[in-house]
């Protein structure tokens, strides 16, 4: 996709308004269909039983008597997934993470399944499944973990990314290396250097709707698979692969989903649903629980980050070095890599290195959550510059400003930046009201920044236009939070018609090619990109079919506002002998032009935007009980450009107050037995509506010069900055400085108490 | 599993008494569902009290209120009078999970499920409220600090319901105050939590006072010693702080999922404060 | 055994079975066809199966079916008026305060309950009275504009 | 000649280097050659390899053109939320 010239001075007509979604009525109403709001005839009631140990050898399931129990159709164990000839690590991952084969990895993992006539039938039946466990040691800390001594979940994990691979296996399964320069000349140079380390929890992402499917599968291996998912795309070609069907045989469906951010990129339950419906040969209806969704579907990572810092009296980072550690659950992932490419992504450091450690525990698999990796790496970061600034007696914005990536800066990961907004965020940031404004007693106002790289892939989309003028724009990619208008309102700008003549639809994967999932702020920017190829594609053949009508050249019709004008200057053209045509005259003598109008796109869309934010937050701290409000939230985030404003705002808002969530109160709870002690929205503590004020959202608007209407990704950066802001809130408010994510009110006070007692 | 809704009291206690297996009431649900739903109990039968007229009702007689075993937290929330009486109990019942938990759940309940950290419970014991319980051998009172001997435990025997509870009558300068420690704002469970219920005589001079605290132990408790130091003067610094530091003596709390130990601790005595001001206030008294 | 209970379901007369240990939430879902009614948790954490039983505001996953015998009950799909919706549906379309929608019926009928008792409520008492409802996309501030808008536009109607 | 910036994982691959220098018109073109250079990193560019070209990256797009002297910096795949 080649750059738009007119990006920056384009004056859009239809992007850039806030118009009703159009999937909203079905959603106010209780119209609209979620994963578990859907049913098949015959259907059978799917349950999961699952390990109630941390980490255990299983000798042996025994399913005799619960196959006996009137009621029950089918039974699966690790037996029944093939995994000859699948050579694909990560697959071969998710294969035993469906269904345990020789280990249980974690207190919830899945090692039997059954279907039955109704859900009664079914609990029935996991009862009497016996399995026979050897319980091992576990480990769910991410430092303990790492130890020489720890408890091995994989006794084949020899660290990768380290040269020679090492011959004894560890907890470690991958070393990532990042940066540039000579952090020990930087260090010399450095004024004031400070080394800390910092802890985050691990968090889950929360979305209210959990896991369901209803899948079918025939016995010629013809299959359905309803499901909420952020990507049936993916979905098709992975359980087509575990199930050995033919991708073309399945078609997956992707229900209206409640909430994913990146939780519903991965296969949790989909594959168990249709090997029970292939061994039932009846359509199986599987939702989790949320306990279930707690214990057994993807949280993001725990981390332990030690970080050192060094900058000059005048403020200059002369050097920044972090080893961080992420947990990544029981298999490999790329969790700590993301954290070690996204740390110091805000800031030009002549001297930086990163090193990521992914490190196995007894935890579930961790998948991706907004922005995955980078809160984590920005909390060690943005606490840091608080930290440095405040030592030197400067301004941590003043600082922040300072040392700033901008155009030509080669980034903390390697490649050198084209046009970015962390400048201009910041600077919006120092004028905004929010930062002089007085703050009462017992608060404390904090700032930071947060990047993320947002990225394309593959997308397909079709457009049609109705016989009445009307167009079907018809993706791949699913709509989380309200992608449907977006899409509608760019294929009005580059067609020309009003908004609600445009209906924007997500085909299932009979209807369209291959998408990628619905992720790394993809949705809007990539679908949009193909989009507007497909009108543009429709544009042309409708010139065409003017020229036709007119009996002239194709040349000498130009495309303006949603119609074709005859004559080189279109509009303006008065000495015209065609009234020109608007898309609705077209459409009506279509059958005699050449048959239905239609426009098609394939593509891959690369070149999307890295995007930057900064996060200005108040918070008020009892200093008597470590109880924390949040007084004042701003986020200023760079858009691209905003193709739908409110939902742009709801994606910043949404963003922020996870990452409220998540700096305050939320963590999964380990006991002693390695056991999960919070599998429940009301002890993980998510923000209430009481927990929370307005969010204030500032929409800066730096074109993406790669995509045609200067689109970046807005859904994940949001979630960067929060855990930060607000650790430096509390640490001004209480003059100590906050290192352990989440700041829940036993830590802040046992941070106070800790303080007041070095100083006696 | 059977569920039956008796619409008499005596109805309840004869299928209470005769019922075979695992049999719970059902007064709001909110406790009873959610062990269902996880598994941690299946009934065999499930005596549901709502239909029982005398239970739904709150009564204000000679002796004080009396709230019936199925009223929900929100219909106390909406009795001005009981409200205006005890201040205490009812912030206390209202801040029991969300509004739609309190258009459910009830204090009857909130008591007999036995939980350590029950809202209304320490507001019921600073209160001195008195369970009224019906069962097979009649009718017998218990205070409500007596009902709980343990976590999910309670004294009541076969064939027993509660069928309501009894609060004292106030007179002018009585007033309680309940405060809990959530990490939320709301739908939260109380990690510590204080009550304090006062009486005030001339000048101030406080003449009577109850003093309770939530989560700290495996029951709710009542600290006696915390009386005394409240008695006899008005509330000033001092009395606050001796108030904190017994409080803080009496907590034997455990380190879980909710909190520290040494954080429940600490804050116990800080609630405890923070109720008495109130209360104190709320009875006319000046700080 | 099944139990055969009569309810007015949306101001309809509706008979339906359900098991005994059944939640409301599953016979509405399962026996009724109510999906509109959604389950987050099913231990009255989230908020997302909010109903009316005879007028107070619920979770109906803390509900037995069998005890709506002779009960009233409200859900989201009895909000509209015919084919007009109900001021607060319509701002929350008009203010965005949903994304992914699947907390929004809760939302819904939790926030019609809160404006039958209370036309005129502060931002403090909309954020209150909502606390019982989850919602993990919007971070509740559009949802608040969108309750509080509505509750302006009725007061005026 | 383009300069092809390696990030650390795939240094010890590529026998320690940070950097190789390659003649490329393509995407596909720079990769096929790198891994003629260094074996050891065919089995990472299939499966773990973004693109990025003058700070713009390129994670499935093998037929995007190298503009001559072009800063080329492989890079991990991103994953999303």
């Amino acid at each position: 996709m080649g750059k738009d010239t007119q990006l920056t001075d384009r004056v859009f007509k239809s992007v850039g308004t806030r118009p009703m979604r159009p999937d909203g009525i079905d959603k106010v109403t209780g119209r609209a269909r979620y994963g578990a709001d859907h049913n098949m005839s015959g259907q059978l009631h799917g349950s999961i039983l699952r390990s109630p140990h941390a980490h255990a050898s299983i000798k042996s399931i025994d399913t005799s008597k619960a196959e006996k129990l009137k009621g029950v159709k089918a039974i699966v164990t690790a037996k029944d997934f093939k995994t000859k000839g699948i050579t694909d690590p990560d697959l071969l991952d998710i294969i035993d993470n469906c269904m345990a084969s020789k280990k249980a990895f974690y207190d919830g993992h899945a090692v039997a399944a059954v279907a039955a006539v109704d859900a009664k039938t079914a609990k029935a039946a996991l009862k009497l499944i016996k399995v026979e466990y050897k319980i091992l040691k576990h480990v769910t800390d991410v430092d303990e973990a790492v130890q020489p001594k720890a408890p091995l979940l994989n006794n084949k994990c020899f660290t990768k990314g380290v040269d020679p691979t090492p011959d004894k296996a560890s907890n470690i399964a991958k070393r990532s290396e990042f940066g540039h320069g000579d952090v020990a000349e930087g260090f010399e140079a450095a004024d004031v250097v400070i080394e800390r380390t910092f802890k985050t929890g691990q968090s889950h992402q929360g979305y209210i709707e959990p896991h369901a499917c209803v899948a079918s599968v025939g016995p010629d291996g013809t299959g359905e698979l309803w499901v909420c998912t952020q990507g049936h795309f993916v979905f098709r070609q992975q359980c087509a692969k575990i199930l050995g069907l033919d991708e073309a045989k399945l078609k997956v469906t992707s229900s209206e989903i409640g909430g994913g951010f990146g939780g519903k990129t991965h296969l949790w339950v989909e594959p168990v649903a249709l090997a029970l419906s292939r061994k039932a040969n009846r359509p199986v209806k599987l939702v989790m629980s949320r306990e279930e969704v707690f214990r057994a579907s993807g949280p993001t990572s725990a981390t332990s980050i030690d970080i050192k810092m060094g900058v000059t009296k005048d403020g200059v980072i002369t050097a920044a070095e972090a080893e961080l550690r992420y947990t990544s659950g029981p298999y490999a992932g790329s969790w700590a890599t993301l954290g070690a490419m996204t740390s110091f992504a805000c800031y030009d450091l002549k001297n930086v290195k990163t090193v990521g450690l992914e490190v196995l525990v007894n935890r579930p698999k961790t998948t991706a959550y907004r922005a995955p990796s980078a809160p984590m790496a920005a909390f060690a970061v943005e606490s840091m510059i608080d930290e440095l600034a405040d030592r030197i007696g400067m301004k941590a914005i003043d600082m922040r400003i300072q040392n700033a990536a901008k155009e030509g800066t080669r980034s903390s990961y390697g490649p050198v930046y084209g046009p970015i907004g962390i400048g201009p965020t910041l600077d919006a940031a120092k004028k905004h009201p929010h930062m002089s404004a007085p703050l009462g007693p017992n608060q404390g106002r904090g700032m930071a920044c947060g990047f993320w790289f947002n990225f394309g892939g593959q997308s397909c989309t079709d457009l049609n236009i109705g016989s009445d003028g009307t167009a079907t724009i018809t993706v791949g990619t699913i709509d989380v939070g309200g992608a449907r208008a977006s899409l509608a309102l760019v294929v009005a700008e580059e067609l020309g018609i009003p908004y609600d003549q445009v209906k924007a639809v997500i085909a299932d994967t009979t209807a369209l090619g291959y998408n990628e999932m619905t992720d790394g702020s993809r949705g809007t920017f990539a679908s949009s990109m193909s989009a507007i190829q497909s009108c543009r594609m429709a544009i042309a053949d409708m010139r065409q079919r003017a020229a036709t009508l007119w009996e002239i050249d194709v040349d000498e019709v130009v495309w303006e506002n949603g119609h074709a004008y005859a004559g080189e200057s279109g509009l303006n053209d008065s000495n015209s002998n065609h009234p020109p045509l608007s898309i609705a005259d077209l459409a009506k003598s279509a059958d005699k032009t050449g048959g239905p109008i239609a426009g098609h796109a394939q593509i891959v869309a690369d070149g999307a935007g890295v995007s930057f934010a900064t996060h200005i937050c108040d918070i008020e701290v009892d200093p008597e009980t470590g109880q924390t409000r949040v007084v004042r939230y701003t986020v200023i985030q760079d858009a691209g450009k905003a193709v739908h404003p409110t939902y742009v705002e709801g994606q910043f808002q949404g963003g922020a107050a996870q990452g409220i969530g998540w700096a305050l109160n939320e963590e999964y709870i380990y006991g002693e037995d390695g056991r999960l002690q919070n599998a429940g929205f009301l002890d993980y503590r998510i923000p209430v509506c009481s927990d929370l004020p307005m969010i204030d959202t500032q929409i800066l608007e730096i074109p993406n010069p790669n995509h045609p209407y200067g689109i970046r990704g807005v859904g994940e950066t949001s979630i960067v900055p929060p855990l930060a802001a607000i650790g430096n809130a509390v640490s001004n408010a209480t003059q100590v400085r906050m290192t352990h994510v989440p700041m829940s009110p036993p830590r802040i006070l046992a941070a106070i108490h800790a303080e007041a007692a070095s100083d006696d | 599993m059977e569920y039956l809704a008796p619409e008499k009291t005596a109805d309840a206690v004869k299928l209470l008494a005769k019922s075979k297996g695992s049999v719970h009431v059902l007064a709001g649900g909110s406790d009873l569902l959610v062990r269902m739903k996880g598994g941690y109990v299946e009934p065999d039968v499930i005596i549901d009290i709502k239909r029982i007229k005398t239970m739904q009702e709150i009564k204000k007689g000679a002796t004080g209120f009396s709230i019936g075993a199925a009223v929900s937290c929100s219909k106390m929330g909406e009795h001005k009078a009981l409200r205006k009486a005890w201040p205490g109990v009812v912030e206390a019942a209202n801040l029991i999970g969300s509004d739609q938990i309190q258009g459910r759940c009830t204090i009857a309940g909130n008591l007999c499920n036995a939980s350590p950290a029950a809202d209304s419970v320490p507001a019921l014991i600073a209160a001195k409220a008195v369970a009224v319980i019906k069962g097979p051998k009649g009718t017998r009172r218990v205070a409500v600090e007596d009902i709980a001997t343990a976590p999910g435990k309670t004294c009541l025997k076969k064939g027993e319901v509660v069928e309501y509870i009894q609060l004292p009558k106030r007179a002018a300068k009585m007033a309680d105050a309940y405060l809990r420690f959530t990490p939320r704002t709301e739908m939260d469970i109380a990690v510590v939590s204080a009550a304090v219920n006062l009486t005030l005589g001339p000048r101030g001079v406080i003449t009577h006072a109850r003093v309770a605290l939530g989560a700290v132990a495996p029951t709710a408790v009542l600290v006696p010693e915390a009386t005394k130091i409240l008695k006899g003067g008005k509330l000033d610094d001092a009395k606050l702080e001796a108030l904190a530091e017994i409080c803080n003596a009496a907590c034997r709390p455990i380190d879980d999922k909710r909190g520290t130990i040494q954080f429940r601790t600490h804050v116990a005595g800080v609630l405890a404060k923070r109720a008495a001001r109130l209360a104190y206030t709320r009875a006319g008294g000046k700080l | 055994m099944s139990v055969l209970v009569s309810s007015i379901i949306n101001g309809d007369n509706i008979e339906f079975a359900c098991e005994p240990d059944e939640t409301l939430l599953d016979a509405l879902r399962d026996r009724v066809g109510m999906t509109g009614v959604k389950e987050g948790c099913g231990t009255g954490d989230c908020g997302a199966c909010s109903i009316t039983l005879d007028g107070a505001l619920v979770c109906s996953c803390l509900v037995l079916g069998a005890e709506a015998e002779g009960r009233s009950i409200e859900t989201v799909e009895g909000m509209s008026d015919g084919n007009v919706l109900h001021p607060l549906q319509q701002k929350f379309l008009e203010h965005a305060a949903l994304q992914c929608g699947i907390c929004t019926p809760g939302f819904l009928i939790a926030a019609k309950s809160l404006l039958e008792k209370n036309n005129d409520p502060t931002e403090e008492e909309v954020r209150y009275a909502l606390a019982g409802n989850l919602c993990r996309c919007t971070g509740y501030d559009k949802i608040v504009r969108a309750v509080l808008d509505a509750a302006k536009q009725m007061r005026k109607a | 000649m383009n300069k092809v910036f390696l990030w650390g994982g795939l240094r010890p691959a590529a026998g320690g280097a940070e950097f190789v220098e390659i003649e490329a018109l393509t995407i596909r073109e720079l990769l096929r050659k790198l891994a003629e250079r260094h074996p050891k990193l065919e089995t990472l560019i299939d499966s773990e390899i973004a693109v990025s070209i003058n700070g713009t990256i390129y994670q499935d797009d093998w037929s995007k053109k190298i503009p001559k002297d072009a800063e080329i910096y492989l890079l991990p795949r991103i994953e999303g939320g």
